[in-house]
């Protein structure tokens, strides 16, 4: 099994990622789509990092990671902030702003 | 041409313009301050002009060799090479004009004293007076074309103000705006001949344009003596222009007298002799002044015969006579002298008729229906004597003045030869014979038959009654010239020979028709003439309200041969359904493109903002496809 | 697995980030030990003392050129300018922040963020003068994060700036006083985009790394020069490039902007617009520049083909607002497209004056944006700030002087001669010009055309217009804004009559190590 | 003498004045009028002082002041006069005080002040001398386009009902032309920057480039939109009427009067001179656009039953005029065309004052509305008389001179063109005399049989309260009664229409002066504008010394 599936696996991770973002309502289902898309980035460094040998994909994917989790505490505050005024989570009922 | 420096008095010949300038800018800057003595001094400017003249004429009278005395007093208009100088030139021709205009000019501005005397814009009146006199002074006296087409369109100017003189009558404003209008028409061919000769010679003074007339070509020539053929047409009433000169009848009589009889209108003329060295080049343009004035000629005979409105009968008889003018110096050398004597003789006896027709109005109070007057000459005598010396001039009744004058110029037409001079001589024939006819019958109408006015009402009762001195002095001082004026040119102080320096001499050798014939021609067309307003008019009633049904030709005649209806449909009508479809287009099409590009960019921006739903899905589908977009835009690039 | 070398730290050249990320620490720390009555003058002075302290090492590192950190930061003219610009905005716009005389609760922002909005209690504390005073540590490390973004030559470092610039302001976003359901809206819409732009980012990130084996921007530079672009980076550099182009909100990656715009709290809108358009272009321009500039004729036709977009979407799509915050927000929409055409002026070789012109345009942007938000917070009625258009009729009679600054503000928005907005107009145009962009240039001119109706609305309402008899009122700002509003104002006519030096040190800061 | 940099003074002088005006206090009206009116006076002063030490043979730009401005962009704050820009100057310093002058007694409409309104028109001021004393064209665009400003909000706060549809649509079509041509200001300094070696703006070094035709072409037409749209030529014109029809009097005279040749000053210093090949190939069609808007607006003038819609499409009809007379390539069309820029100014400027005066006492700008007028004020009436025949370019007035150069100077280049163009000089005399004729002759009409209302028995004998009603009254209401008046109506007119004041005499009078003055004598200018014409002609490839005629003159002396 050569390199280049994980590649096709972590696009076809960042598609499903993406997509989610597109068609889930729950602001938590798609905040997790994010996540996902972020996780397929994440695989994806790790495979160029064994692919070219060196470490540094490795130690990026360390940052993601690190980052994506301060992204959660941001994010998670500010959709609990928002579902405990609307209760209701669904993006499409934040329909305020607009034109 | 050659010219002389000025010198002697006539080196202060633009006094002539300067005095009623002055006047008229004293009498309208004064404002009220001037009521009381702003006529006198109008008086006296043109007074004083007509002594200054006289001098400067007898001081050119005793110059020998040339006799074109050229004064430039300072640059006009210098830019590139067009070089135009602010001069005058005076000469054998404008002289006798500066002497009709000041000497007829200061009779009428003296009658004007008691013509206006209870009108409460007198002031206002002579200093109008003033400014045509001094435009018209400018006219004839420029030496240069441009020169000479500001005081052409100085008197235009002053005429506009004039016939709207009373202002709050629509008629006389109407009257104004159309003479301005229909000579501003004239005026654009008079531009355009001026722009022809810079383009060709470089210079628009009569010396430089007079003088090189041979170098130009055949086409220019004819093109400039059309040209200028439709100034004059302009300004002298002259078919297809005439139809304001009537209409100009509106304003007060002595301006009718001045202006629109005795010297603006002759203008043409003037310009027409003036430009002699072209149309001596110009076959062509000189057959269609002949051809103008004798078309002219019969269309105010005609109309002079249907008017009951006194003033538009000698307004009529005014475009007849100028036609005849036309007629005259479109003939050529022959012709020019005999024009000029007509017009001069004409300047008295119709201002002299115009005087008198005021002098009646100003009995009448102000009516100029003549089926109202009759048998005022036991009333006014003066009046009827007076007018009826200037009537007998006007139909060429023997001996007097136009009796010579219209005579030489019939003669003249004849003498052209061919089928041409039979037409032309013909129609002169003709035409006498009308002119007897429309004045015999105004005479009959005016001063005899029963006496046909009401009594007017309680406050103005019609009580006919003669003018004051100051009125009928001048009538009497034209009455004088009426009948001497003729014979002093043609026979005792020749104007021929006065005008040769600037015609030269022309004597025909041999009659195409012997002139005792055509003596006896013309006096048997007027008495036939008279004969027929006799039968007509003189020895019936006349009904104080005019027959409706007539035939198609007296209707013709009354409509001025329809001239009005035709300039109103080829014209006004068409010009103002293009001013409002252009307004439609201006609005709808030129501002409605530049609105309407503003309402699509407001459209497409209310139907764009559409697509800012304010949903985040919808949102991150944009990003997603404008991310795609990027990719597949990068990577076409690449690829190719 | 050789052995892990240090990296050589130059601590002056990282001086102006100690500052400004020492002071959000300081921040954070006062939150968690001040009494809460000193907490807001103290959180004021730290964030002031941070980012001017930033401001002036920034300018005392003036004219260096090195590369730190192991190659992951850029001490350069560009980066140092746009740090400083960054830094001088940020601590305009902590004074709007700071302003407590117009707001009855003496705040814009919300006394408890916690709290449901609409909730009783949160009635209860909209007339509280209590603050969420956690704003300023979050904006400093804001600031922080955006110093960093224009530094970065890494694009991992890029990545984490990115995020560190991104998550306080996601979190600012919603903590406005009034209309909180509008403001938590914006909030939860910045986030949710934000995260996934930066997801495209971090892909793209990937791929470029996959490409060429390293994510600094030096060594992408000499894989491009040796190796040219092959597929993988091709789609790593557009994946990257959206990622930025959302954060400068150029179109069509716009969408957030009027939204978010209007919906957090004016001051931070103020911040955002001003702050975060310097940063992002900062890494445009380092990641065009200085990774791809030698093969710029790849990414040309995807940059003039953007441009022309966001500078119509946003002249054409603000003609119709109604809302000021909005309009401001398409109108930022369209100076991205204004600045994208003076990133196209890179010239040969990054020879062209592209880029001391985007520098230029991106310092009087910044401060003109400022200060039109700056005055936004100004006229207020019973329910906060007054930004429905028509509220603003006849304004100039009740105010003058507002009505006078707000027009200046929106002149040099439109680029009308004599305000810094036409200079840097034309230094754009006439870069992209130079590099035969000119049908670029027309169509941006026809855009500033359509683009300057909007602007002319307000004024033709402000000036020529009937006052509404229930109209907004004008508050009287205090101190803070009143420095904020004369500097932006000073600073938008002296950039516009005598912008010589300005233009002279964009020009010798204009180039680039790496 | 010749070193006091007389152009910057005359650009500071205003604008600082325009700022002290801003800056006094509410209440102070009175002292902002004064020092308006000696501001403007100092600045005329200082432009008759400026032709005084100008030197006829000279070089061609003369009194110039040259400072480093934006040294990045190869910019200098140069300012220098030829003669055709040192008789727009003139025609500024009169202006102003005149509209000063004649603005005296207005109120603003509202809560408005008029300190505004002399801070603006001050501020307006120092922006016209920059447009026209520039040499550099950077500088050039700078003061075209911030001139806008201070029009705009003359217009716009100080105007009729559509004020700000009109000031909008000014502002907008103006910023249109003027963006396009900053694309071709940037294109040219790019090209200069290839062929110097660094870019300028100068316009003495632009003008000796050699730049490719078809560049030149593409520059040439950016240039002019903007100046076609600013001068304006058909179809770029609709918002001329709007503004002029809209304006405040003293805005309309400005706009029309100077404003609006920047854009034939334009044609004449920048399209000729920098773009010779672009200009010559481009004629045709430009004298087309100039001849065919020489006819539709006068046709249009002809049609319009607003005075002051009726006086801007004169101007749109004369403009015409102009651009004949630049694209004519003679240096006497030239000549004549600079002239006309002059003489409009005053002549149209005066035309706009008395139509204002009369629209001040009457409250409506509808020709229909008045009737008569001439009974109750004959100075008004001489006013509007004059200023109309000086519109209608009758000789003894300065237009003549001008509209006669122009005329005589293109035929022989350019017969056709110039053929048509003098059907406009019928048109013209049609028009004038409808709108005088309607208002000023004829038994009384509309507002002059209003009745007054209870209380105002006696008029409004003493102060100008009829200022007051310029914006909000009447309009409507008079249009019936117009129907029902008839010529025995006098002895119910009402003297509600008062002759003109010592104040508005002191406005007219001058202007007067100089169109008589301009008539008779009008060489003075011309001798200041031939040289710069010539130097124009012979940058554009004609010959300077002016026309050749077909067949040499015979010199009769």
């Amino acid at each position: 099994m050569t390199l280049s599936w994980y590649l096709v696996l972590a696009a076809v991770l960042f598609t499903i990622g993406a997509v989610g973002v597109l068609v889930r309502r729950n602001a938590i289902v798609v905040f997790m789509c994010v996540e996902l898309m972020l996780n397929s980035v994440n695989l994806t460094l790790v495979t160029f990092a064994r692919a070219s040998g060196t470490l540094d994909g490795q130690v990026i994917a360390f940052f993601v990671m690190v980052v994506a989790a301060a992204e959660v505490v941001v994010g998670l505050a500010i959709i609990m902030s928002i579902y405990r005024t609307r209760r209701s989570a669904s993006v499409d009922d934040a329909n305020l702003l607009k034109y | 041409m050659h010219t002389v420096p000025a010198s002697g008095l006539l080196a202060a010949s633009w006094l002539l313009i300067a005095l009623p300038l002055a006047g008229a800018a004293v009498l309208l800057l004064g404002g009220r301050r001037t009521d009381r003595w702003g006529h006198l001094l109008g008086v006296a400017t043109v007074a004083v002009a007509f002594v200054i003249g006289l001098a400067c004429t007898v001081q050119l009278g005793g110059m020998s060799g040339s006799k074109s005395v050229n004064l430039d007093l300072f640059t006009f208009i210098s830019a590139g090479t067009l070089d135009v100088k602010a001069g005058l030139l005076f000469d054998p021709l404008s002289a006798i004009f500066v002497l009709l205009i000041t000497g007829v000019g200061s009779l009428i501005h003296i009658y004007s004293v008691g013509y206006m005397a209870d009108d409460p814009g007198r002031r206002r009146f002579f200093a109008y007076l003033n400014l045509f006199v001094a435009a018209m002074l400018l006219l004839v006296l420029g030496n240069s074309y441009v020169a000479l087409y500001v005081g052409w369109e100085g008197v235009g100017l002053a005429s506009f103000l004039l016939i709207a003189f009373w202002y709050r009558r629509p008629a006389a404003v109407t009257a104004a705006k159309k003479a301005f209008v229909m000579n501003r028409v004239g005026d654009v061919g008079l531009a355009l001949a001026i722009f022809i000769m810079f383009a060709q010679l470089g210079t628009t003074s009569f010396v430089g344009v007079l003088g090189s007339t041979g170098a130009l070509a055949g086409g220019v020539l004819t093109a400039l003596g059309l040209l200028l053929l439709l100034g004059a047409c302009g300004k002298s009433g002259q078919f297809p222009l005439q139809a304001w000169l009537p209409d100009a009848m509106e304003g007060p009589t002595p301006v009718s007298a001045l202006i629109h009889a005795a010297t603006m209108v002759t203008a043409g003329v003037y310009l027409i002799a003036r430009s002699a060295p072209i149309y001596d080049h110009a076959p062509a343009a000189r057959t269609v002044v002949t051809i103008i004035g004798a078309i002219t000629l019969m269309i105010g005979a005609i109309a002079g015969c249907a008017y009951d409105d006194i003033k538009k009968v000698l307004a009529y008889s005014t475009v007849s006579q100028i036609g005849y003018m036309f007629l005259a110096v479109g003939l050529g050398p022959i012709g020019y002298v005999a024009g000029l004597a007509h017009l001069l003789t004409h300047g008295f006896f119709k201002a002299g008729l115009f005087l008198g027709a005021g002098s009646v109005m100003h009995a009448m109070n102000d009516s100029v229906d003549m089926r109202r007057f009759g048998g005022l000459w036991r009333r006014m005598p003066v009046t009827f004597a007076t007018f009826g010396l200037g009537y007998l001039a006007l139909i060429g009744f023997p001996l007097l003045s136009g009796y010579w004058t219209k005579d030489a110029i019939i003669e003249a037409a004849f003498d052209h030869g061919g089928t041409t001079g039979y037409v032309l001589g013909g129609v002169g024939v003709l035409g006498a014979g009308l002119t007897a006819f429309y004045m015999t019958r105004l005479m009959f109408m005016t001063f005899f038959g029963r006496p046909r006015w009401d009594a007017g009402s309680a406050s103005t009762p019609v009580d006919p009654h003669e003018s004051p001195g100051v009125m009928t002095v001048p009538m009497i001082v034209l009455a004088v010239g009426s009948v001497a004026a003729g014979y002093l040119l043609t026979q005792a102080f020749p104007l021929s020979a006065w005008l040769s320096p600037v015609f030269g001499t022309n004597k025909l050798e041999s009659h195409v028709v012997a002139p005792l014939w055509i003596g006896v021609l013309v006096i048997g067309a007027m008495v036939l003439g008279v004969a027929a307003a006799w039968l007509f008019v003189g020895r019936r009633e006349v009904p104080v309200v005019r027959p409706a049904r007539v035939s198609p030709v007296v209707r013709a005649a009354r409509n001025a041969l329809y001239a009005d209806a035709i300039n109103e449909s080829l014209f006004m009508r068409p010009g103002q359904w293009l001013a409002r479809a252009l307004v439609f287009v201006d609005n709808r099409r030129v501002d409605g493109a530049v609105n309407g590009i503003a309402a699509t960019l407001g459209g497409s921006s209310a139907r764009l903002g559409r697509a800012q739903t304010g949903f985040v899905r919808s949102y991150a589908l944009g990003m997603l496809g404008g991310a795609v977009v990027v990719a597949g835009a990068l990577l076409a690039v690449t690829a190719g | 697995m050789g052995a892990i070398t240090a990296p050589s730290l130059s601590m002056a050249a990282l001086a102006p980030f100690l500052f400004v990320f020492g002071a959000a620490a300081v921040g954070v720390l006062v939150e968690a030990f001040a009494p809460r009555d000193v907490r807001h003058p103290v959180q004021v002075g730290v964030a002031l003392v941070g980012t001017i302290g930033g401001l002036v090492s920034t300018l005392l590192l003036a004219g260096r050129k090195e590369v730190t950190a192991g190659g992951a930061l850029a001490v350069d003219g560009p980066a140092l300018f746009l740090e400083a610009t960054v830094a001088g905005l940020g601590a305009l716009a902590v004074l709007l922040f700071a302003e407590r005389a117009l707001d009855p609760a003496r705040s814009a922002f919300v006394a408890e963020a916690a709290v449901p909005a609409g909730s009783p209690r949160d009635a209860e504390l909209l007339t509280s003068t209590r603050v969420q005073t956690e704003v300023y540590p979050l904006a400093t490390f804001a600031i922080g994060g955006m110093m960093l973004f224009t530094a970065a030559n890494d694009l991992l470092i890029m990545f984490v700036a990115l995020e560190v610039l991104s998550l306080p302001l996601y979190l600012i976003s919603g903590l406005a006083r009034r209309r909180r359901l509008l403001s938590q809206e914006a909030a939860v819409k910045y986030f949710l985009l934000g995260a996934f732009a930066s997801g495209f980012f971090l892909y793209g990130l990937a791929l470029v790394y996959g490409a060429t084996g390293s994510v600094r921007l030096s060594a992408v530079r000499a894989a491009v020069s040796t190796g040219g672009t092959g597929v993988l980076l091709v789609l790593g550099l557009g994946l990257l490039v959206v990622g930025l182009m959302f954060k400068a909100s150029v179109a069509p990656f716009h969408t957030w902007t009027p939204d978010v715009y209007q919906g957090a709290p004016t001051p931070v809108t103020a911040f955002m617009a001003a702050c975060t358009k310097v940063a992002a272009f900062g890494a445009i321009l380092r990641l065009l520049y200085v990774g791809f500039g030698t093969d710029a004729w790849t990414w040309r036709p995807l940059i003039y083909g953007i441009a022309i977009v966001s500078m119509v979407v946003g002249a054409v799509l603000g003609l119709t607002q109604t809302d000021l915050k909005r309009m401001l927000a398409y109108s930022s929409i369209a100076h991205a497209g204004f600045l994208l055409t003076g990133v196209l002026g890179i010239g040969t070789g990054a020879s062209g004056t592209g880029l001391p012109a985007t520098l230029f345009y991106l310092l009087a942007y910044g401060v003109t944006t400022l200060g039109a938000f700056g005055v936004l917070t100004l006229v207020r009625d019973g329910d906060g700030e007054a930004t429905h258009l028509s509220q603003w009729a006849g304004l100039a009679q009740r105010s003058p002087l507002t009505a006078a600054v707000m027009s200046l503000f929106l002149l040099a928005l439109a680029g009308i001669p004599l305000t810094s907005g036409f200079t840097a107009k034309f230094a754009v145009f006439r870069a992209a010009i130079q590099d035969g962009a000119w049908p670029l240039v027309l169509v941006a001119l026809l855009a500033s055309a359509v683009a300057a109706f909007f602007y002319l609305r307000v004024i033709v309402l402000m000036y020529f217009s009937a006052p509404t008899a229930d109209g907004p009122t004008v508050g009287v700002p205090g101190l803070p804004t009143t420095l904020v509003l004369a500097i932006t104002a000073t600073a938008t006519l002296v950039l516009g009559i005598v912008p010589g030096a300005v233009l002279d040190l964009a020009r010798s800061a204009a180039i680039f190590v790496g | 003498m010749s070193s006091f940099p007389f152009l910057l003074v005359m650009i500071l002088l205003p604008a600082v004045g325009a700022a002290v005006i801003a800056a006094l206090p509410r209440g102070r009206e009175q002292t902002a009028k004064q020092l308006a009116l000696g501001v403007s006076l100092v600045v005329l002063l200082l432009a008759v002082l400026t032709t005084v030490a100008f030197d006829t043979n000279g070089p061609r730009f003369q009194l110039t002041t040259s400072v480093s401005w934006i040294p990045d962009f190869g910019v200098r704050f140069a300012l220098g006069v030829d003669g055709i820009a040192l008789v727009m100057l003139l025609l500024i310093g009169v202006l102003v005080p005149v509209v000063v002058a004649a603005s005296w007694n207005d109120t603003a409409a509202g809560n408005r002040s008029m300190r505004a309104f002399f801070a603006w028109l001050l501020l307006l001021e120092a922006m016209m001398v920059g447009v026209f004393a520039a040499t550099d064209v950077f500088v050039f665009y700078v003061f075209f386009e911030a001139m806008l400003v201070p029009m705009y909000f003359l217009i716009g706060s100080f105007g009729g009902p559509r004020r700000q549809y009109a000031a909008v649509k000014f502002f907008l079509y103006s910023l249109v032309g003027g963006l396009v041509m900053l694309a071709a200001v940037i294109g040219l300094y790019v090209v200069s920057s290839q062929q110097l070696a660094h870019g300028t703006f100068s316009f003495d070094a632009l003008r000796n480039l050699q730049i490719d035709p078809g560049v030149q072409k593409l520059l040439f037409l950016g240039f002019f939109l903007a100046f076609a749209i600013k001068a304006p030529l058909v179809p770029f014109h609709t918002w001329l009427p709007d503004s002029g029809a809209e304006a405040p009097i003293g805005g309309g005279v400005l706009l029309v009067g100077v404003l609006d040749k920047v854009g034939t000053f334009g044609f004449l210093r920048y399209c000729l001179p920098l773009f010779p090949d672009a200009s010559r190939a481009f004629a045709p069609w430009i004298l087309g656009l100039a001849v065919a808007g020489i006819l539709y607006a006068a046709l249009l003038a002809m049609a319009q039953s607003d005075m002051k819609r009726l006086v801007a499409y004169t101007s749109i009809s004369h403009f015409g005029f102009i651009a004949l007379g630049i694209f004519a390539f003679t240096t006497e069309a030239g000549t004549g065309a600079v002239l006309y820029m002059v003489n409009h100014g005053i002549s149209t400027g005066l035309l706009f004052l008395v139509v204002g005066m009369l629209i001040a006492r009457g409250g409506s700008r509808q020709i229909g509305d008045y009737g008569g007028v001439a009974s109750y004020a004959p100075l008004l009436a001489g006013s509007m008389l004059i200023a109309g025949l000086a519109s209608l370019a009758l000789p003894g007035t300065n237009s003549f001179v001008s509209e006669f150069l122009v005329l005589i100077g293109s035929f022989p280049t350019r017969p056709v063109y110039t053929i048509i163009a003098t059907v406009g000089m019928i048109l013209a005399a049609l028009y004038i005399l409808l709108m005088y004729q309607r208002t000023m002759n004829g038994p009384p009409r509309g507002v002059l049989l209003e009745e007054l209302p209870p209380g105002a028995e006696n008029g409004p004998v003493g102060g100008e309260s009829a200022h007051d009603s310029v914006l909000d009254h009447h309009g409507g209401a008079t249009a019936t009664l117009t129907e029902t008046a008839t010529a025995t109506a006098p002895a119910r007119a009402r003297l509600r229409i008062r002759d003109l004041s010592r104040r508005e005499l002191a406005v007219v009078t001058p202007l007067i002066a100089l169109i008589i003055a301009l008539g008779v004598y009008p060489q003075p200018l011309l001798n200041l504008i031939r040289p710069a014409v010539s130097a124009t002609m012979s940058d554009v490839g004609a010959d300077p010394h002016g026309i050749t005629p077909t067949h040499a003159p015979n010199k009769g002396k």
